[in-house]
């Protein structure tokens, strides 16, 4: 089991979603977050002074899945959610230990 | 008329405008309520400079050209001067039941309002100079040529059975209506409006000011009815009164009754909507009717709204706030009930009825269909795609409407 | 009276009516302020309804109901007929000192205020369908029932010495006060509020909507007891405005000491809570006072709604608004004040007062208690738990106030 | 004058008094919304508080402050008495054109104004007592005398060519102005504002809230200047009505063209500061202009303002509505404005203006120091670094304005 | 060390925080995402158009705790958290490198 | 590649991002949670009722880096994020299996 998080731009977010469901993830979480990087927020202005707001918004994505459909659901993300431009955004993954699942404590991959 | 009725007549007018000036707030609580918090900076930058606009183009030319004088009775168009001059005894009852300030200024708050309309069913995709061009002409020039046919003497006011319109169903709400239509059917729809898996909903980002609005709204259409008496006049004024609220009242029963019966839920925003349909409708003929008459009027405005929303989201014409569904609709519907029940009914009232009704269609429709046509093929009237995702207020505007909150995925 | 003056009263009046209009929106801002977001589209719902209801149902029956005519003096109840017909002379001084559709209009506004009191108190939990039924039969036929015992000539008329209650802290504000402590104890406390480790805060979701609601409701209050001098007299309008006003100012001081004594904080609603509470009980007497009484009404005012809030949170009758505290207690208050204050005050005075007090109580605890009573054991009036703990937004109508915006876990 | 005459003439000013009522919720919304949400029950605490404060104060002692009779004729300070007691006549055309009670009721509305401004400028930062003092002192003491200086007779009154300000650019919007300057230079900036870096913006909270603050404030204002013509006269009050809808319209352009070309960006608080501007400087002579000079007062108002939030911004003096600008620069223009343009334009008459100009400056920035500074060397008038990073609101109030929100970093 | 995660209908918070609380569990962290899976979110309509809103609002709790207090922690959510019904949504358990206590630079298991 | 989390006070955010900056570290995300630990929410009042708001906003912040800027970015949270007082917050440190970047499909630390 891992788990695939994705900071991805949140315009993307549906591309993304119809291609993981269609390798039939069924579970995903996602939320708000906020990033600094090489894209730069679009300046504002507020009664004359300009500033940059320090972020920008953007959707973090959480799949924990299992080791057989890592690969597929990266491809999905790298494939639907590239601009080619700056802001595209990152994924990492990572071990899980363990996963239940609360309504019938099941328990492994199972849970998933 | 004795210096006292005089005065009483010209306070009622000047009261009646403060009420119609504070709908222009209505209006722009309505129509940011009813779309997203992304453009919301842009929608009430527009709505704020509209009545600016209104007073400071029918100060201009607007007024001159809405009421050009006895010379031109009977016609299509006619322009008494440019700017405001003070007739002879402009401040006696022999200019009018009241001053010639409080004429002109009654009337050009009511000029706002068609551009007003229109812009709540262009929001969310046009960009703002091409918006404020269309509302400078549209306001400054069509709607006083459209108000000249009949409250100017023009040709509609000099027909046999002269065409009724008693505080501008046709004259303000349908000409608004029209710009709206040619608005929204030539910048096209919002993005994912209508997809290919059908159409989704793209709900407005805040209630509270939608209702807000439309009270605001329903307030300051006692000024705009009540005032259009054009007298204090004790019998006509209540007689207005009882009618537009039991019109209003009528109006939130008939959308609610039709949109739960076509959708099983009692939506907010359809009984918003049903207010000002059942104001817009009996607005033509607020003196004419009945408390009942009022009553039916604003009823079967209330459930042509609902259908108006329908159909028009039928013809992908995509209208984010009901305006055309309300104005357009509601006044062609409050025109014609002038024709059907009331002091007026009768065959020729409703021929007449209908000649104006045309004669408005024609001329609001070929000349915003102009207006936005050329700005479209020249300076282009539609934001950029990317512009349009992220928002028009970061945009058009580089600033947030709400930039302490959070925001909802 | 002369056709002069005959024009300023009415018109006076007719602006009065929509001060009073406006009040709805005060109702419906406070209301959805003072609850939670989950909740925010049903509350102005119901609040948008209201006034509809209350504008019709009170040309159906109810203005017939509490001015049944002369026939009915002394009376408990009568009905003058159904809808409105108009008597000879309607729009001259033979009617009145204004129109009869002047007077139904004043009227038919004030009518629906005591259904939209109720909304507040049960709020959060009650079921639309229940909710509207209540408020058709209440504002339809309990409140003008009420009404005629005194305004339109009814047995409080004519006591001895008559019950005074010039703009209605009875008979407007606790006929609504008692059928919020009914319904509210009736539906019991929202889910979550009293607890076993005691009673929790459920804050509000927005101040400035709260803020905004008082603002007008003050607004719209000079309408309310200025309108019901019924004629523009110089001195008695002018005398209640500045009762009004200082009454108001006094209940927000009230309510400032009392909640900062009994909680050490600063707590705006309560200074809102008292400034409504100031107002409501300075509307028995608003014309019997003089500043000096007004300021002790209202401040009295003020402090009674601190320790009425308490008061029903000690009794768990969960009161989201604060409405049983306002509108119940100030108008007991500002009703018995007439007997201790101003113009009237004497002993039989208070007596009358009492009178008129424990018969408005009786009729609208009865027929509040046996509204929602068979409505809870038929249809039910309480939402599911879940629908509840989920909002009624999403629930009733499939809808969120404000889908923009993140929320607060 | 006849009954009749003296019956509308006091109507219209009550209607008046409700309008400038409703100006309180006007700058209450625009103060909360160009704030952060973390300080938003602190202000609307604050405005909540002040129109009452302002009832009560003047009428202890305010009204008698400003009018204390003919006696003083020509000076500086005179008082009547203490409270409020009716004269001989009071509801007669004896005591004027309407009733002592109008009267008193129309200039208590007035008096508040000068706090609320203040309320705006040192937002975000103040403590609450300091504030509330500093309120009652000003509103109650200074704001009346310099008030007396021309309305109440005083020595601007009986200038050879006197002092002329018809509804208050200096002695309400200036007065107002310089206590705001001086609260705000001592308070010194906000956190994180004026930074090594250079200048931050810190947005408010919600643009709709600051929208529907202005025009709240622009319908009231129709009240403020059009009751202080004192009389329903028909020639002046429409006049009044045409140069105060022109001017503020004039302003949203002058705020508009000047922000453009400045910041090359479309700012809608900028456009809303600029209609207040233009409101701001037609204020002093209102009843002297045409529609022409009242669309230049406005616009140069408008630019103005920019220019002025620019300015103080320079001087790291901290308004975070522009009320400085507004009011104080707007004040002045206004004031200035007599002299250049309209019936009375001439040097003599600007001599005069700057008389009544440098007087007001010096007598209320000194009393205004003189609070300030006692305050804030007893009890301190700033809250700790750490209230004001965490807000107001849940540190002086232990309650937040939108607890269902999730907020922003 | 370990870190649990769990994704938690709202509504279970205060009985699982009571739970965990019980155990010694001194610090947690939770914050509002939006969920994809077996359950449905409720219809939603607008002006007569029926949609779906993509996803369900839900609560998620990040405690990072000693090893022996893993399984009691996950039993508290696994029994509180439970409605048996779709939605009552997931626990994942990571392994934690290292710990720190910012305020006064603790590190390791001492600084949980 | 390890995973830096820190639970920081939301006032210290703009002083730590300036030191993990001077560090090269380029990227990073954060956003918004509760938390509940030894320092107590303020007590708020309502209407007369006190309580005691469940939680205290607090800024998360995740980033990824190579191993060797693991030490001096939590010396940056350490020193920058301190005030002595209860409430300081938390740094954890998790093992990261994989990275990549969205635009251009860079795998590995390149990616970061
Ligand atoms: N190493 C990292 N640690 C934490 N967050 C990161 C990291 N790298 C990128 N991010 C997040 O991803 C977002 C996208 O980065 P971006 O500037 O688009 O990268 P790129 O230009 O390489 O596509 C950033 O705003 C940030 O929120
Ligand atoms: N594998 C997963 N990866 C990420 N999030 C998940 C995963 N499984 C479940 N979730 C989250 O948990 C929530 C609850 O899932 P739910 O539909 O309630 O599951 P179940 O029906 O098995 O109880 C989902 O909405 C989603 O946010
Ligand atoms: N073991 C943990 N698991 C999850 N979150 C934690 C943990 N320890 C601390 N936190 C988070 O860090 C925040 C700060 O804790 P705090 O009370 O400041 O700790 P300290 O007093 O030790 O500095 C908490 O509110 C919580 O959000």
């Amino acid at each position: 089991m891992k788990k695939i998080e994705a900071i991805i731009r949140t315009s993307k977010f549906e591309a993304i979603y119809s291609c993981v469901a269609g390798l039939g993830v069924k579970f995903l979480t996602f939320y708000e977050v906020k990033g600094m990087g090489l894209e730069q927020a679009r300046p504002q202005t507020y009664r004359g002074v300009a500033y940059e707001p320090a972020f920008i918004p953007r959707t973090k994505l959480e799949i924990v899945t299992v080791d057989a459909l890592v690969q597929p659901v990266i491809d999905c993300i790298l494939n639907e959610g590239a601009t080619g431009e700056v802001g595209d955004g990152k994924i990492f993954v990572y071990d899980v230990l363990e996963a239940y699942r609360i309504r019938n404590k099941e328990q492994g991959e199972d849970a998933l | 008329m004795n210096q006292e009725i005089f005065t009483i007549n010209n306070l009622w007018i000047l009261v009646a405008t403060i009420l119609v000036f504070i709908m222009h707030l209505g209006f722009a609580s309505l129509e940011a309520g009813l779309t997203r918090s992304k453009n919301t900076v842009n929608i009430l930058f527009k709505n704020t400079l509209i009545p600016a606009i209104g007073l400071l183009t029918y100060a201009f030319i607007g007024f001159n050209l809405m009421y050009p004088g006895d010379a031109f009775a009977g016609m299509f168009i006619g322009l008494g001067g440019i700017g405001l001059s003070l007739p002879e005894g402009w401040n006696t009852s022999e200019y009018a039941d009241f001053t010639f300030y409080t004429d002109f200024i009654f009337q050009a708050m009511f000029a706002a309002t068609a551009a007003t309309i229109v812009s709540g069913a262009v929001a969310e995709r046009i960009k703002l100079g091409p918006f404020l061009t269309f509302s400078i002409l549209y306001v400054g020039i069509c709607y006083p040529i459209v108000g000249m046919w009949k409250w100017g003497g023009g040709f509609l006011d000099t027909l046999e059975t002269p065409f009724y319109d008693f505080a501008g169903s046709t004259i303000v709400h349908s000409v608004g209506g029209w710009g709206a239509l040619v608005g929204a059917y030539l910048l096209g729809p919002r993005i994912g409006k209508y997809t290919e898996k059908g159409m989704k909903a793209i709900p407005g980002h805040s209630i509270p000011m939608a209702t807000i609005g439309v009270f605001l709204l329903w307030f300051g259409w006692f000024g705009f009815n009540g005032g259009s008496v054009l007298s204090a006049d004790p019998g006509e004024v209540s007689l207005v009164f009882v009618t537009t609220a039991i019109a209003g009242a009528a109006g939130a029963f008939g959308a609610l009754l039709a949109s739960y019966l076509k959708f099983k839920t009692y939506d907010i925003t359809m009984v918003l909507n049903g207010i000002l349909a059942g104001l817009v409708g009996i607005t033509a003929g607020a003196d004419l009717m009945g408390p009942g008459e009022a009553a039916i009027i604003g009823f079967v405005g209330g459930i042509l709204v609902v259908l108006g929303v329908v159909f028009f989201d039928k013809l992908k014409i995509d209208d984010p706030v009901g305006a055309i569904a309300v104005h357009l609709v509601g006044g062609i519907w409050g025109t014609l009930a002038v024709g059907l029940f009331g002091d007026l009914a009768g065959g020729a009232q409703v021929l007449s009825q209908l000649i104006g009704i045309g004669a408005t269609a024609a001329f609001c429709f070929g000349t915003s269909w102009l207006i936005f046509f050329s700005l479209k093929r020249t300076i282009g009237i539609r934001v950029p795609a990317a512009e349009e995702i992220e928002g028009l207020d970061i945009n058009e505007h580089g600033m947030h409407a709400y930039p302490d909150f959070a925001k909802q995925g």
